[in-house]
Formats: C-alpha cells, sequence, structure tokens
C-alpha cells in the first residue's frame, strides 16, 4: 500500500505500542549488490537448491523457470556455489 | 461484652514455632467477627523455630490509622514461661495492664521472674503447656492463651473465638483447639 | 483513609468481612480480576502473594496459567509475552526482585502492555534486609511505570482491581505498580470488605480487551496483540530516526493518566462506598495547615494519628498522602501546599547525594509559586525502621518551631537514626 | 504487493512470492510438511520476507527461511536480541510475515513462556480462535550459551510447550565478534585476539545442546542449514512434540569467521563432514540417534574428514595453519575425536 504520509513521521503518526507499520518488502537490499547472479536457463536442472539456500528470499519459482528478484538480491553468491549445474554465475554489476 | 476502649493493644510473646501470631491473628479476627476493626502483625524477622518472638494484636471500635509497632501494650501475653528468664515481657506496658502468662506453679517465683510488685499489674495463669499436651499431644501453646485471655478480659466473644477457629483449622484440629481454649479457660485465675 | 460513605452500589452487606493480610489481599484481588497469566517468584515480603494464587490454581479457583518462573527478570518477561498475546497479566515482587526486573520494566512501559504489579515494597541490599522501605519503588520511577502507594490493607485490595481498570483504559494502556509497605501491610492483618466475584467482572468489563491499532500493511485498525490473524512486530530496532518519537507517545499517554484514575477513584466509590482523596492526594486537614507533612505508604495512617492529636490541641497542622507517585501530580499538590508556612516531606529512601525523591518532586512543583511554604526533607524508616507516633510527633514539633521561626536551617533531616 | 493476503497453499500461478501468513479466526487443519525442493518451491512461502538487513550471506535467514516451511499452522515467533532481531525489524520496517516479540537479549525463553501460557489461558476460556497457536524462539550463541541459559532452563525445566531455535555463529557477532561460550577453541574474535602469547579463544565450546538434553525435554536435536532437509525435520518434530524442544543449528556469519560470502552453506558442510558439528537428534525414549550425514560417517568413517577442512576456509583460523602451531591443530583434532567418539558410543544407531 502506498502510504499518504510523509517520512518520517512525526510521533502522532506511529502507532500505539512501536509496533513496525510497513514491511520490509518495500525496502530493496539489491543496490547492496557488487557481484549480480545470473542464470543460465540451459543449464538449469531445476533442484531448487539456489531457491533453498537463498538468504534473502531473492530467488523465486514462477511455476516453470527459477527468476532472481534483483530488487533484494545482495549478491552473496550462494546461489552460484551450491549449483550443483554451475548455471549460475557471478558476474559483475553494471556500473552504467 | 466488655467495651474496649478507643483503641486496644496486645503483645504476644512466644518462640518461633509456637504459633504467637496465629495467636494474634485469630484473635484479631474474631474480633472483626464481632464488628472491630483489627490489625495483627508480628515483629517481623528472619527467626526460625525457637527464637524469641513478637507479634501484636490491635482492636479497635475505629478504623485504625497506626501502622507502627506496639509500645506501649494494654495486655502482655505469654506463650511460654521460659522466656521470663531472658526477655523483660512488662517493658512498656501500661498502667494497670493485664499479663497473661502460660504458668503453673510458685506464684511469688513468677512475680519475680516478671520482676514486678504484687498489685502493680493484674497477673493471669493458666497451664497452657500441660493443656496442649493433654489434649493436641503437642506443646503449641497458642490457642490455650485465649482461653485465657478472654476469661480475664473479656474482650472478644467466645462464639467468633470459634468461628475464628474454625476458618483457620480443619475439622479435627480446630475442635481440639476449641477444647483446649475451653479448658484454659477453665483453669485460668488470677495470681 | 476511607472517607465518609454514601450508599454503595454494592451495600456493605453484601461486602464480604475477610480478615487478611495485605498480600493475601493482593492475591484476593488478582484472583476476581480475571487474570490470564500470572509469572512470579518468590521473594519476601511478597511471597505470600504467589503462595496464595498457587492455591488458587492448585484448588481450579482460577483459569490463570501460573508460571513460577527462575528469577523475577523472567517473571517481568513471562508477563510481558503473555501480555503481548493479549492476556491480562500479573506479577509481584519486592526490593532485589524488583531491581532485577529493571532491564524489562522500562520495555512492558514502551510496549504498551497493561500489566499490573504488586510491590511488597523492601530496602534494598546491602546490607540484605527484608523490611519495609521505599528505595525498591523509587529506583523504577522513570521506567514509564504508573506507581501508586497504598496505606492499608483494604486500599490494597482496591487499588489493585482498579490498577487493571486503569492501566487497560485505552487513553493510558501503561503497566501500573501497586505498592504495599513489606510487612507494616504485606503481613499485617487487617479486616477488610472485598466484592463479589461478579461485581469485579463488571467493573473491569469482564477478560481483557485488547486496543486496536493502524499499521501500513492492513487496511483496517487490528488487534494490538501477538495475533496469526493479523501479524504485527513488536520490540522492534528503533533507532535515533524513531526512538525519540516513540517516547512522545509515553509522555502523551502519562498526562492522561491522572483524569483516568480519577475516574476510576469515583467509580469505586459509587459501587463501594470507598475512595481514596481523589485517587492522587488524599489530603487531610490542610486548608489552614501552617505546617503540612507529605508521605507515602502505611505511615500515612500514623502520621494522621498525630495530626488528630495536634489538632485537638489546636495546633495548625494537616498532612497530604500522596497516594500516586508516578505520574507526579504536581500542580495539584502545590495548590494544596502553597499557603502553608512548612512542609515537611517524608521519604522512605534517599537518592544518595540529592534528597528524597518525593522532595524533589515537591521542589519542583513549587518552584514556580510567588508565595510557597519552607521546604523540610525527613529521610525516615529505612530498612523498616519503625516510625511509631511519638517519632511523628517530634518531627511535627520541630516544623512547627521552624514554622514560627519562619527560617529552615537543615533541609535534610534524618528522623529516627541513632547518632 | 497487495496489503491484505490470505493464505493460499498451494500458491497460484502469478501469485506473489511474498505474503503474509494470515490465518483467519476458525482456520482449521495442519499444514503439510513438504520434503521435495520442487513442491516446497510451489507450496511454501517463507515467514521471513526479503528487504531483511542482514549481511550478504548470513545463515540466520536461511535457518528462520527453512523452518518456517516446517511450521504446522499458526506460530508466534519470539526473537531474542541479536543479528536476526535487528536486521529484520528496522523501524518502521519488519520482515516477518508471522506474528514476532523481541523482548530482550537473555529471556527470549521466558517470554516464550509468558506467550505460551496466555495462548493457553485463552483457549481455556473459548477466546482462542485455533485449536492451537505454536511458539517458536530464535535466539544466537550470546542468548543462549551465556546470558540466556537461565531463562532458557527455567523454561524447559517448567515443560512449556514451545520450540527454541539456535542459531549458533560462535561469537557475539552483533556486536562485533565478540568470543561467547559458544565460540570454539583457538578461534580468533575482537576478545580473544591471536597475539604474541594467546592463540586465540583458550576454553572450549559450551556443550549446549547435551546441557539440553540433559534437562530430559522431549526433543533435542542439531542441524544446519547446509542439511535443510534434516532441518526441516527436525523442526517439524520440534514443533510437534508436547513440551520444550531444542534444536542447536550451526549458523555461519561469513564476517565474524572470515570466510567468502558464497562459502555459508559449504562451511557448514564441512562442519559436520569433519564431525566437529555433528548431526543427531534425542528423545528421552530414543536416546541419541546420528542424522543425516554423520550417520552416513558413523556408518563408514572414510567419509570423516580432518579438522583442516573446517578451518582452512575461515579466517579466524588462520593461525591454526602456521607450522608452529601444528600442536594446536593436532589439539584440537584430538579433542573433535573424542567427542565424536564420545557420541558414537552413546548414539544407539551408531554401528558398534
Amino acid at each position: 500500500m502506498t502510504s499518504t504520509h510523509k517520512e518520517p513521521r512525526g510521533w502522532k503518526d506511529l502507532p500505539l505500542g512501536a509496533v513496525s507499520y510497513r514491511l520490509s518488502t518495500d525496502y530493496k537490499t539489491g543496490d547492496w549488490r557488487a557481484l549480480r547472479p545470473v542464470v543460465d536457463l540451459n543449464k538449469c536442472v531445476k533442484c531448487m537448491l539456489c531457491w533453498i539456500f537463498c538468504p534473502d528470499m531473492a530467488i523465486v519459482w514462477d511455476g516453470e523457470k527459477i527468476v532472481i528478484n534483483y530488487d533484494y538480491c545482495k549478491g552473496c553468491g550462494i546461489c552460484a556455489h551450491e549449483c550443483p549445474v554451475n548455471a549460475i554465475t557471478m558476474v559483475p554489476e553494471p556500473t552504467e | 461484652m466488655m467495651l474496649v476502649r478507643y483503641m486496644l493493644e496486645i503483645r504476644w510473646h512466644g518462640r518461633g514455632g509456637q504459633g504467637a501470631w496465629t495467636a494474634a491473628n485469630l484473635l484479631a479476627m474474631a474480633a472483626a467477627y464481632d464488628g472491630k476493626h483489627v490489625q495483627s502483625f508480628p515483629a517481623f524477622g528472619p527467626e526460625r523455630s525457637g527464637a524469641p518472638i513478637l507479634a501484636f494484636t490491635r482492636i479497635s471500635d475505629e478504623p485504625i490509622d497506626l501502622h507502627s509497632m506496639v509500645y506501649e501494650p494494654d495486655i502482655v501475653i505469654v506463650l511460654d514461661p521460659t522466656l521470663l528468664k531472658n526477655v523483660n515481657v512488662v517493658s512498656g506496658l501500661k498502667k494497670n495492664g493485664l499479663i497473661i502468662v502460660n504458668y503453673e506453679g510458685d506464684t511469688d517465683k513468677l512475680y519475680n521472674m516478671l520482676g514486678i510488685k504484687k498489685d502493680e499489674y493484674k497477673v493471669v495463669v493458666t497451664p497452657a503447656t500441660k493443656l496442649a499436651l493433654d489434649i493436641l499431644k503437642r506443646p503449641i501453646t497458642n490457642t490455650p492463651m485465649i482461653g485465657a485471655l478472654i476469661k480475664a478480659a473479656p474482650i472478644v466473644s467466645f462464639e467468633s473465638i470459634e468461628k475464628a477457629v474454625k476458618k483457620r483449622f480443619p475439622g479435627s484440629i480446630a475442635e481440639k483447639n476449641i477444647a483446649l481454649i475451653k479448658e484454659a479457660y477453665k483453669l485460668a485465675k488470677e495470681v | 483513609m476511607t472517607e465518609a460513605v454514601k450508599t454503595p452500589i454494592i451495600p456493605l452487606e453484601e461486602q464480604e468481612l475477610l480478615t487478611v493480610n495485605g498480600d493475601e489481599a493482593v492475591a484476593y484481588a488478582a484472583k476476581q480480576s480475571l487474570v490470564d497469566v500470572v509469572a512470579a517468584y518468590p521473594i519476601t515480603p511478597q511471597t505470600i502473594i504467589v503462595e496464595k494464587f498457587s492455591e488458587f490454581v492448585a484448588n481450579g479457583e482460577v483459569h490463570t496459567e501460573f508460571v513460577p518462573v527462575e528469577s523475577e527478570h523472567s517473571a517481568m518477561s513471562a508477563v510481558v509475552g503473555a501480555a503481548a498475546a493479549g492476556a491480562r497479566a500479573f506479577t509481584a515482587t519486592a526490593a532485589n526482585g524488583l531491581a532485577l526486573m529493571w532491564e524489562i520494566l522500562y520495555i512492558a512501559a514502551s510496549l504498551r502492555l497493561p500489566i499490573v504489579l504488586a510491590v511488597a515494597n523492601r530496602a534494598l541490599s546491602a546490607p540484605i534486609n527484608i523490611h519495609c522501605d521505599h528505595s525498591d519503588a523509587y529506583g523504577m520511577r522513570d521506567s514509564g511505570w504508573i506507581q501508586l502507594f497504598v496505606e492499608n490493607v483494604q486500599e490494597a485490595y482496591d487499588t489493585v482491581i482498579q490498577a487493571f481498570k486503569i492501566a487497560e483504559d485505552e487513553r493510558v494502556l501503561l503497566p501500573v505498580a501497586v505498592n504495599l509497605d513489606g510487612f507494616f501491610l504485606s503481613h499485617t492483618l487487617e479486616n477488610i470488605r472485598i466484592l463479589p466475584d461478579e461485581k469485579v467482572h463488571e467493573f473491569l468489563g469482564g477478560y481483557r480487551k485488547v486496543p486496536k491499532v493502524k499499521v501500513d500493511y492492513f487496511d483496517e485498525e487490528v488487534p494490538l496483540m501477538l495475533n496469526p490473524a493479523r501479524p504485527l512486530t513488536f520490540g522492534p530496532l528503533d533507532l535515533y530516526d524513531y526512538y525519540f518519537e516513540h517516547k512522545m507517545h509515553q509522555v502523551e499517554a502519562m498526562k492522561r493518566v491522572p483524569e483516568v484514575v480519577q475516574e476510576v477513584n469515583e467509580k469505586w466509590y459509587e459501587l463501594t462506598g470507598r475512595k481514596y482523596g481523589d485517587g492522587i492526594l488524599v489530603p487531610y486537614e490542610v486548608e489552614d495547615a501552617d505546617v503540612i507533612v507529605t508521605v507515602l505508604g502505611s505511615t500515612a495512617g500514623t502520621v494522621r494519628h498525630i495530626v488528630k492529636k495536634l489538632r485537638r490541641e489546636g495546633k495548625k497542622v494537616g498532612m497530604i498522602r500522596i497516594k500516586m507517585f508516578r505520574p507526579f501530580p504536581h500542580r495539584e499538590i502545590a495548590e494544596l501546599l502553597k499557603n502553608a508556612k512548612v512542609v515537611g516531606v517524608m521519604d522512605r529512601g534517599i537518592s544518595f547525594g540529592s534528597y528524597g525523591q518525593s522532595f524533589l518532586e515537591i521542589n519542583t512543583s513549587l518552584y514556580d509559586y510567588r508565595k510557597k511554604p519552607l521546604l523540610v526533607n525527613y529521610i525516615y524508616g529505612l530498612g523498616g525502621r519503625d516510625a511509631p507516633p511519638e517519632l511523628i510527633e517530634k518531627m511535627f514539633e520541630e516544623l512547627l518551631r521552624d514554622a514560627e521561626k519562619g527560617v529552615v536551617e537543615n533541609k535534610l533531616r534524618f528522623l529516627g537514626v541513632r547518632e | 504487493m497487495p496489503a491484505q493476503t490470505l493464505p493460499q497453499i498451494p500458491i497460484k500461478k502469478g501469485e506473489p512470492a511474498y505474503k503474509l501468513w494470515i490465518f483467519e479466526p476458525g482456520w482449521k487443519g495442519e499444514l503439510p510438511l513438504i520434503l521435495n525442493p520442487r513442491q516446497l518451491a510451489e507450496q511454501k512461502r517463507s515467514a521471513l520476507l526479503p528487504g531483511h538487513r542482514l549481511c550478504a550471506g548470513c545463515a540466520a535467514p536461511i535457518i528462520v527461511k527453512l523452518a518456517s516451511f516446517a511450521f504446522r499452522g499458526p506460530t508466534i515467533v519470539v526473537n531474542a536480541t541479536g543479528c536476526l532481531e535487528v536486521a529484520t525489524t528496522i523501524f518502521p520496517y519488519t520482515s516477518w510475515a508471522v506474528p514476532w516479540i523481541h523482548n530482550a537479549f537473555e529471556n527470549a525463553a521466558a517470554t516464550a513462556s509468558g506467550v505460551e501460557s496466555a495462548i493457553k489461558a485463552l483457549k481455556k476460556t473459548g477466546r482462542l480462535p485455533w485449536d492451537h497457536v505454536d511458539v517458536v524462539v530464535f535466539a544466537g550463541d550470546g542468548g543462549t550459551f551465556d546470558i540466556g541459559l537461565q531463562s532458557l532452563s527455567g523454561a524447559a525445566e517448567r515443560g512449556h510447550d514451545f520450540l527454541y531455535i539456535l542459531y549458533d555463529n560462535e561469537a557475539y557477532m552483533n556486536t562485533g565478534i565478540q568470543r561467547s561460550s559458544g565460540t570454539p577453541k583457538y578461534a580468533w574474535t575482537t576478545t580473544s585476539p591471536v597475539g604474541t602469547v594467546l592463540p586465540g579463544k583458550t576454553q572450549n565450546k559450551k556443550p549446549i545442546a547435551d546441557i539440553m538434553v540433559a534437562h530430559r525435554i522431549p526433543y533435542v536435536a542439531t542441524a544446519t542449514p547446509a542439511h535443510w532437509l534434516d532441518l526441516i525435520k527436525k523442526v517439524r518434530k520440534g514443533i510437534e512434540v508436547n513440551g520444550p524442544a531444542f534444536i542447536h543449528s550451526l549458523s555461519s556469519c561469513d564476517r565474524g569467521w572470515r570466510h567468502d560470502t558464497s562459502l555459508t552453506i559449504e562451511v557448514s558442510r564441512r562442519a559436520v563432514d569433519t564431525c566437529y558439528f555433528p548431526l543427531w537428534e534425542w528423545t528421552p525414549k530414543t536416546g541419541y540417534l546420528l542424522t543425516d550425514r554423520s550417520l552416513a560417517i558413523a556408518r563408514n568413517p572414510k567419509l570423516k574428514q580432518p579438522i583442516e577442512k573446517f578451518l582452512e576456509i575461515q579466517g579466524r583460523f588462520r593461525h591454526l595453519l602456521k607450522p608452529e602451531n601444528r600442536h594446536l591443530l593436532r589439539e584440537l583434532q584430538e579433542y573433535v575425536d573424542s567427542v565424536w567418539e564420545d557420541l558414537l558410543n552413546r548414539a544407539a544407531n551408531a554401528p558398534r
């Protein structure tokens, strides 16, 4: 949901009891990345180990193939290291 | 029933484990049944069984404001005659005050131990240890002292004492204690 | 002191007479308050509360889950967990136990959990002492809890029930500590009147009702609790960008406490015929008094006893019992004190290197007044040192002399200590 | 992302991958335990959402994610202070799709006691709209081995029904890599530095899981995220038993262990292969049982790797590989061997 509040909010606009009011899915950690995992779908055997081990829940199964969500991927490289068929390679993040 | 003054203050002397605080509580409960305002509390310490201890009861027609210990009691009750050797039980006792002692034996010796003169105070004795051993088979001398107290000064009704004892103790123990109170009442005498 | 009784909704004959000590009275009140979770650890002089409550649990008289924790730290931690999960939660402690809870006291208040804590006030170590003073309660004064002090066993019972009502009020949502003097109340048997269970339930509105909160990821307001139907995150990391704002919530909530306490006091009066001043301060004979003494807890009775005596002797003395220490009723107390010549502030605790804790508050209260009394701080009763009527009378005599002289030479005095 | 979501399992095609876990009042049933990776990906969502700010390559979120695949229904999570707590709930954000509470550092188990007791009391009085609500604790080694041990032991003794998952990164990583009683011998930390006199920490790791076994609670196990299937199965067992359950999961920290971020799973795997961190479970009925790779090693000792295999990819042990420290390495190997032998003697399913 998009918020009508200005950020950061004043105390009158904060919820009671200091509970969090936004989900971290609104916070993109993708820009932490120096190396970017790239999947070679021709090599992928859909074993799902990358999905199992990704610490950032940045690998998504779309029903047919794995997709890397670069919004969240921090580029740790676990997926590439654990891929049994070397279908994932870590490439430098484009500097543009 | 005798009218109590504005406030009656009672000090109990016993040894840890003899039930002085329980007796103070029973008396307070009984007085509360009679419609009085009451307070009962021990002189609090970490004492274990055997050590000399104090407990207090306050009884009043008015709500009780005071929340301090009792320094000038109207009545002193001594659960264990062996305390007389080491504890000055008459300390602070008001003029014409009442002393009730678990005691059987020579009156002069008692006065001597109390360190008081004849006619200075009213002294009432009852053989509580003997009675407790007969009836409870244990030397718990707290309840018989209540029997002696209400004979010497009928400050609470016997019915209320009975009610309090029954509330505090389960069935047969309550009955034995009531019997004990009655016996102590009978044998209590001014000396 | 209980004031003149008007006809209560629950007639006196329907209020059962009990002769119980302060701890038992607290346990009874908690029992009748439909408490869901009690987590507690034994410490003298609070232990009877836990023992008594365990009996209720053992006899199936309550639905409460009793958690016999391994420390006071865990007691406070467990009631925080329970209250966050939607339960009405209660605990009790004293002295070092309260000190051990200290870290979690702040958390309970910041998470806005309406926990009720009974403190059987006791001196802090060292040397170890089991008797009454208020250093334990003063130690938690900045933690965000509401602090109420009672004078007698009846008030302990009444105040514990009221504490749930105050804590859970949506204007408040703060934890409440009910302080009763160790031994002088905790272990002292007095006769009290208790309400029928269902009347207490009615007064509290049944089981605890959880307030609602709005977060961005739900369209509607959702219950402020750990709820699998509407997940919330309690106790997040809060850095310099938000922490200050969250503290403002607590500041504002505290501002709303006095009106709620007064309302609850008034409601209780209508129900039972008993009230304690306005629920915040309990003044006695202050209107024309030259000398006023302020005091917390059970010593207030002894002070009142002496005020009565001195009034009979024609001396213009009065007293105020401070029932609510946090939030502190600065304006209210200043209004009552401003016309006196001398005020003696009694503290059963001291902030070493400073004054007694309520003295600091009262100084602050009066600062802005052009006409104000001279102030004297009496530190008394540390470690359970008794404050008998003679000592209180001696204090009044000193204060009357000060009033006559119009000057106070020694602002910090120690009452009842051997030289 | 939609604000309000209902649990839809299996996930429909085209649905968002990240959702809150919502169990409407009256929800009945039990989420199935799925062990096939493809089916997992199709039917499970992590209780931990992306956007959390744990370090790249941290093992803790992997453990939480895997554990949440084993949740059976409405679940409340309690978190001790630590990296996981801090980095997943930076206000105003939360990464938790389930109800979650952080109280303090040393009291996660006590907090869970309170939550669990509240659930019981609500249920008893007809105010709990589900058959059961599970309580799962996540806490690090500092909050478990050290400051939280009292509260954990107390809660275990009282028998509260909760699962306590220890993610053990073997030091106080949240405050910057200080030694804990979970730090292994000779590891470098900032408070057990390698100096001219001292070769890192000079004490052995506290046997925390055995301490929990000694409480004779219904279920105790060890796990690592590398052995993910084993971990998921153990979490479900821990949730299903009545009473306290404890899972000790190794949780590598690339910052503190000084390894490449991509080696998080590799290093966990090597911890088991070298028998530095054997996998086992314990129940009062079965006693110790080896599981997964550790059972394979017990059956075929040739699979057991030397301790260097575990140490060589971690900078915190770099000094041990120097020639002058060979005796320390030998000592460490002997220690690992003796603990492993001890476990083989205790494990009912180890070949004799």
